[in-house]
């Protein structure tokens, strides 16, 4: 079973060098941490920032300069500051090579629910379903089974869908699965010491297993 | 140039009347229109519809104008930082409609563009698609949405110059360009108020024409919500 | 009778404190030359600058500064620059208070022609289109008479539209005319030596006469 | 940051095959990309839908490449100062579809946007609403209309760095930001070409992540139409 780290180090295994990558909340964010050496990516930020860089030292904090979780930042060498108008036309329009993001619920056909738990205070999408409509390539990051034990990779989302038909890989505490353009999450890795028959427990969705699945390198 | 200085927060709100509405600039609490939020809560103007990515924290920001119960309705993306917010929405004193971010800059950029309405794939399949015109363009599906615009758009810049030329800081910029447009009168704040002349043309995030009231803040707090830091 | 630089300098006295004006190719370019004392107006140029300063001298000629007739120009002090998406939505939004414009006929409810003459040479519309169906308040600068001695004041166009229902005020070598919201040409005022009965000749469209016509002011 | 310096102009243009789309930037031969129509012109590249918002003039900017038969179709809002264009749409040999200039600049900003479709009230009315759906919003009517992206986007900016970010100068900005996002592939031509890091985060009018190719350009020409001077 992967920790939290773990699942963000194999995801940034799927950074290309010249990837612009927005990375969402929580596990997503980690990712940063583990860009690979030799791979040049620039990270964007929703509320109008190309080029994040690490956190700031105490000194250079600046109320003027957070990423879209609201933490402070700084900027690359390199970095452009817009817009909101001017962030997601670059969403929208697919200039982001690569989304990262968390979910509570993907299907098997690739639709996400992450923003809505009816019932409980609504915080509202903030720039998720504008994400998930637009990229091209969306990796998600998520817990494979709930706190009650029960499979967050489902045939149908029970949950209010935050976009259609979006999601082409997952990254879980036990797996790596592509999710098929003809529906289904066709399992691609093991996490160390997991077994296929775990994965299988795990997922309602259809599970794809094509021979042998390898066990995951992190 | 014309001069648009005004003498402060309290002059620019004077005629913002109960029931108006506003668009306010800010992301979380950056770049937010710290002293003209002051003079709305001095004011005690009430009934507002407040446009707004967010609506502050509980004790800054809008969440001051939702204590004093002077909002009746937030069009936000994101306004999850809030207890009296949550509060005051459960119970119905306070309407909300939910937009996703980017369909949310979009809409204001419209307002002060002239487009009534476009389509946008954010949202297609989702609740917030319900009453609205999908229409599928080359194979994709999309959402036909409209402009919005205000009677106040209220917003905080870095530097602004008598004629009412703007430019923003770091990413506090967010969405003020686009509500200085959407606004019937927008009021501007700025940090440092200089003479005409004195900023450069090709540099001005936001053009004197959007801006038709400016003066020179004070006091600015600039909360931070997520103090990170590394060593 | 008007020559053209009295023509622009009556339609200079339409301007107030405060405007922000943008001023079609020929005529209408002249009226920056008449701008009253006193008056402070900032000139839009459709292709990216507030605040359109005069013509340079020899030494300061700049390719990278022109307005929209392609001339070479200056900036004022409190300019800006910008793109053309910028600029439109500025025009298109209605930011722009007074448009003044050229135009080859006017109809009695506003209608206006000035792009295209069918089995000539189309040059196009540039920015035009969008002027018209924007702005809230135009004032047209053109001839009453064509060379033929035929009215250009019509009860209807009979070259294609640029925009309809448009125009407000319309400055001519013969005199001032308002159309009005239920159409139109109200006369308001005589040029010089010019008598009402000459205008009446001029005008095909339905011109309204209330009471006296004064002579204009230039 | 991502290194995106090629050689030259002949290298920019080396892959754009007979009958691709393009977007020029400029306004008449303000800002138009001298050094990559050179290269066009060497290569000799036929059948191209050219998106400008003017076709250069008879010796100079696309006029060049309306002389040696290289484009197909104009899409522009200005076209009248060309004898050979005029020459070639008579004769056939030429095809063109004029656009409101605003109408242009907006489709090519939809394009980059990811905003299939907006309306606008500019030509409702007119011969250019033909087959254009209408539709009214508030009292007022407007014409839906539709993107527009290009294979190729060809730009000139003055400063650009290695990431891609550029900085335009004076009324040379035009179409030229909103083409470089409409553009599959974009290129940039600079007058200056400078290291990652020199330039002012807040003060870049192009972010490098619209560009895929830049380069260091030369020999600029910078034709004037309409030399006004004043004493």
């Amino acid at each position: 079973m992967l920790d939290k780290n773990q699942i963000a180090k194999r995801i940034a295994k799927e950074l290309k060098d010249g990837y612009y990558v927005n990375l969402g909340i929580g596990i997503p964010t980690l990712v940063a941490n583990f860009i690979p050496e030799g791979i040049n990516v620039v990270l964007q930020s929703e509320n109008g920032l190309l080029g994040i860089g690490p956190f700031p030292t105490e000194e250079n904090v600046d109320a003027d300069l957070i990423n879209a979780g609201k933490q402070t930042v700084t900027m690359v060498a390199g970095s452009a500051l817009f817009s909101s108008a001017e962030s997601f036309a670059m969403i929208r329009g697919g200039h982001v090579d690569l989304t990262i993001l968390g979910a509570m619920e993907v299907s098997e056909n690739g639709d996400i629910a992450n923003w809505k738990i009816p019932g409980k205070m609504v915080k509202g999408m903030g720039g998720a379903m504008d994400l998930v409509a637009s990229a091209e390539n969306i990796i998600v990051a998520m817990q494979h089974v709930n706190k009650a034990g029960e499979s967050k990779l489902l045939k149908n989302c029970s949950l209010p869908i935050t976009g259609l038909a979006c999601v082409k890989k997952i990254v879980t505490e036990l797996a790596v699965l592509e999710i098929l353009p003809s529906g289904g999450f066709k399992l691609l890795e093991r996490a160390p010491g997991v077994s296929v028959e775990e994965i299988k427990q795990a997922t309602e969705g259809k599970l794809i297993i094509d021979g042998e699945v390898p066990e995951m390198d992190v | 140039m014309i001069n648009k200085v005004i003498s402060g927060a309290d002059e620019a709100v004077a005629d913002i009347p109960d029931g108006a509405i506003l668009m306010l600039g800010g992301f979380g609490l950056c770049g937010i229109p710290e002293n003209c939020i002051s003079a709305l809560l001095r004011k005690g103007v009430k009934d507002l519809t407040c446009i707004s990515n967010n609506a502050g924290v509980d004790d800054f920001g809008i969440g001051l104008m939702l204590k004093t119960h002077q909002v009746r309705k937030m069009i936000s993306s994101y306004v999850g930082e809030n207890k009296e917010f949550e509060r005051q929405l459960l119970s119905g004193e306070l309407e909300v409609e939910l937009t996703p971010q980017g369909t949310l800059a979009e809409r204001i950029r419209a307002g002060g563009a002239g487009i009534p309405a476009f389509f946008t794939p954010a949202g297609v399949g989702t609740e917030i698609a319900e009453g609205k015109e999908v229409r599928e363009f080359e194979g994709k599906k999309y959402l036909m949405e409209k402009w919005l615009k205000a009677d106040f758009s209220i917003i905080k810049a870095w530097k602004g110059d008598t004629a009412g030329n703007l430019i923003f800081k770091g990413t506090a910029q967010n969405f003020s360009p686009m509500m200085a447009a959407a606004g019937k009168i927008t009021i501007a704040e700025v940090e440092e108020l200089v003479p005409v002349g004195s900023l450069n043309p090709a540099q001005i995030h936001t053009p004197g024409i959007y801006v038709q009231r400016i003066f020179q803040g004070k006091d600015y707090e600039k909360r931070i919500e997520q103090r990170t830091v590394s060593q």
